[in-house]
């Protein structure tokens, strides 16, 4: 087995475990952690990939690297939107619960902006 | 560079980065042993300082050009620097909650 | 065995630990901090994958940015997580989530075992062009050259999160700023540092802009390094955050993507259509685009760990928005 | 030499990574907070060999990019501690 192959199971093993941590956390920050875990590893599966296209003088392929490098950028600015929806979400309800029919957190829902 | 120049160097590397590896250790050992947060602090800030720094000076005959070992030698002041500071910030807010979650 | 496949299956195995940390601490604090960890363990996988340009954008925005704006809503949050705890789903959901997972996993893991045997590669044409253009870093030049229409879309999307995370202000703070929390008892130390480090950090951001041309480095990395000496000086209190009504403010913002349009439509012009460069200054316009790319980015990226304004613009006729008396429609 | 570098890397790494076992279980925040700085100086030391030892001597830049935010987790920290339990006056007579 190649280093390469390696890091890309490492890869395969971060989408598994970042995807049942978006379905089984109640809470959504875990949510949110969970979700940029799952996309680390669909970055390290593009690293696998660029890795074996490694050619003309090239350690690895351009292409997937720079695909990369544009998805972190945009996974953060996604991560600071959700993070700023449920920092509201809190301030509006006094909880970050996402569930549609809150049993027993403060009915206080009123008079909020 | 001559090899008598080039045999102390690699003696310089050797030395100096089995000295850094071992403060690493010694941080650790620190670490897993000391009881409270303020005395755990206190080794981390060996591997910081002495780990890293001597780490440094044995990679320097290594740099392959000025520009890599000035850039070697802003890592180390820049790690101190922030190192130095961090960890006074983290004792202020371990000794404000006094040791409690 | 060789010590380098050694050290990646520790590596490996690190990165997967602290990944499980993360999924599986009680605490949520302790679970952010895990991420912080995997993002700079992260950083080193890329090293070990010949991917220095992805190592750089992910330590500087992947653990050190991100890790910022997580940390401060998880000490937020905290009041929330015992009420959360109550709503974890029961154990037929978990297995079910657990046998999804797994199988997800597997699925990737064989085509991993089992890739296509000529491995596929760009890398080549990649280089064919290289010459032309005159940039070093085949990466730089697939950002910005080859694939420089979805590097425009990107900025776009940056700007639209932006815009998202703006609109979630209450009405009357539109136009205002984000009020930074000024701790006096966050210590003299920090605030020598956001003195000392900005400058220093100031000299490495542009430092990797420009070598980005020739070796790993560029726009993204720079101007996550702006943003964070903006963002650290922004959290000691020494810069307040800036009123999102103000028009310097939305120029800088959309000068990067602006000056990345009008070198693509002059594209039409000169060469051979959108977003093609005549090849004698082909670097020239390349460069001159990163840099404006990089400021933007810096601004964009600060504003965005700053989050929504909460506080009253000071200037209320001065931000003559017509969105300012958006309450009236209520 | 360079496996003598490469070994040297792994050897900091995995000591970080017993250190980083202990800290991250707490027990308090600030303990947590110490996983960061940690690996922060731990990983800039593992780069650096890395880029000695492989001669991808752009690795430094990466060191000295980690080396510029690894303040960043502990100053975040900071400033989120100070906010739930203390309003805006609570602690200002901490200075």
């Amino acid at each position: 087995m190649t280093a390469t192959t390696l890091f890309g199971l490492c890869g395969a093993a971060l989408v598994g475990l970042g995807l049942f941590g978006v379905v089984v956390h109640p809470q959504p920050l875990r949510k949110i952690l969970a979700f940029n875990l799952l996309g680390g590893g669909v970055f390290l599966l593009f690293g696998a990939i660029a890795r074996r296209g490694a050619a003309a003088g090239m350690g690895a392929d351009p292409v997937p690297q720079a695909m990369v490098i544009t998805g972190i950028v945009v996974a953060f600015s996604a991560t600071a939107l959700a993070v700023a929806l449920v920092l509201r979400l809190f301030e509006a309800t006094g909880g970050a619960s996402l569930n549609s029919d809150p049993p027993r957190t403060e009915p206080a829902a009123g008079p909020d902006g | 560079m001559s090899a008598l120049g080039n045999f102390a160097g690699g003696f310089v590397t050797v030395v100096a980065v089995t000295a850094g590896a071992f403060f690493f250790l010694a941080g650790t050992a620190g670490l897993l042993r000391f009881p409270d947060p303020l005395t755990r602090l206190h080794a981390l800030t060996k591997a910081d300082n002495l780990g890293l720094g001597l780490i440094v000076l044995g990679l320097l005959p290594r740099a392959t050009g000025w520009l890599d070992g000035l850039k070697l030698i802003a890592v180390w002041l820049l790690a101190q620097l922030v190192g130095a500071t961090v960890t006074q910030i983290i004792a202020r807010v371990a000794r404000r909650d006094g040791g409690t979650a | 065995m060789t010590v380098g496949f050694a050290f990646d299956a520790g590596l490996a195995v690190l990165v997967l630990g602290v990944a499980v940390w993360t999924i599986a601490a009680r605490a949520a604090f302790a679970a952010v901090v895990g991420f912080v960890t995997f993002g700079l363990l992260l950083a080193l996988v890329w090293v070990r994958l010949a991917a220095v340009d992805v190592a750089l954008t992910e330590a500087a925005i992947g653990s050190g940015v991100t890790g910022a704006v997580l940390i401060g809503a998880a000490a937020r949050l905290r009041p929330t997580e015992a009420a959360s705890a109550a709503e974890r789903p029961g154990a037929a959901m978990r297995l079910a989530a657990g046998a999804l997972s797994v199988l997800v996993a597997l699925a990737l893991a064989a085509l991993v075992l089992f890739p296509p045997d000529p491995a596929p590669t760009l890398a080549p044409q990649a280089a064919l062009h290289l010459a032309a253009l005159d940039v070093g870093n085949p990466v730089t030049a697939v950002l910005l050259a080859y694939r420089a229409v979805d590097t425009l879309l990107e900025k776009v999307v940056l700007l639209l999160a932006l815009l998202g995370v703006w609109s979630l202000a209450p009405d009357r703070f539109w136009g205002g700023a984000a009020v930074p929390a000024v701790r006096p008892d966050s210590g003299g130390a920090l605030v020598f540092l956001a003195r000392v480090l900005p400058p220093v950090g100031i000299v490495v951001g542009v430092y990797i802009l420009w070598v980005g041309a020739i070796a790993p480095g560029g726009a993204f990395q720079g101007g996550a390094i702006l943003a964070a000496m903006w963002i650290l000086s922004m959290m000691t209190g020494l810069t307040g955050a800036p009123e999102i009504g103000r028009l310097p403010l939305r120029l800088l913002l959309v000068a990067g993507p602006a000056a990345f349009l009008l070198v693509g439509l002059a594209g039409f012009a000169v060469a051979d259509g959108f977003l093609s460069y005549p090849a004698a200054i082909a670097k020239s316009l390349i460069i001159a685009i990163e840099a404006a790319l990089t400021l933007s980015i810096a601004v964009i990226l600060g504003l965005l760990v700053a989050g929504p304004p909460s506080r009253e613009p000071r200037h209320r006729d001065a931000g003559h928005r017509p969105a300012g008396h958006g309450e009236a429609g209520r | 030499m360079a496996e003598f570098l490469l070994i040297a890397a792994g050897f900091v790494l995995a000591m970080v990574a017993l250190g980083l076992a202990r800290v991250l279980r707490g027990p308090t925040d600030a303990d947590r907070i110490m996983a960061a700085q940690l690996l922060g100086s731990g990983g800039i030391a593992a780069l650096l060999l890395l880029a000695s030892a492989t001669g991808v001597s752009s690795a430094i830049d990466v060191a000295l990019t980690l080396a510029l935010l690894a303040a960043f987790a502990a100053a975040a920290f900071v400033r989120a501690t100070a906010r739930p339990e203390s309003g805006d006056d609570g602690r200002a007579g901490g200075q």
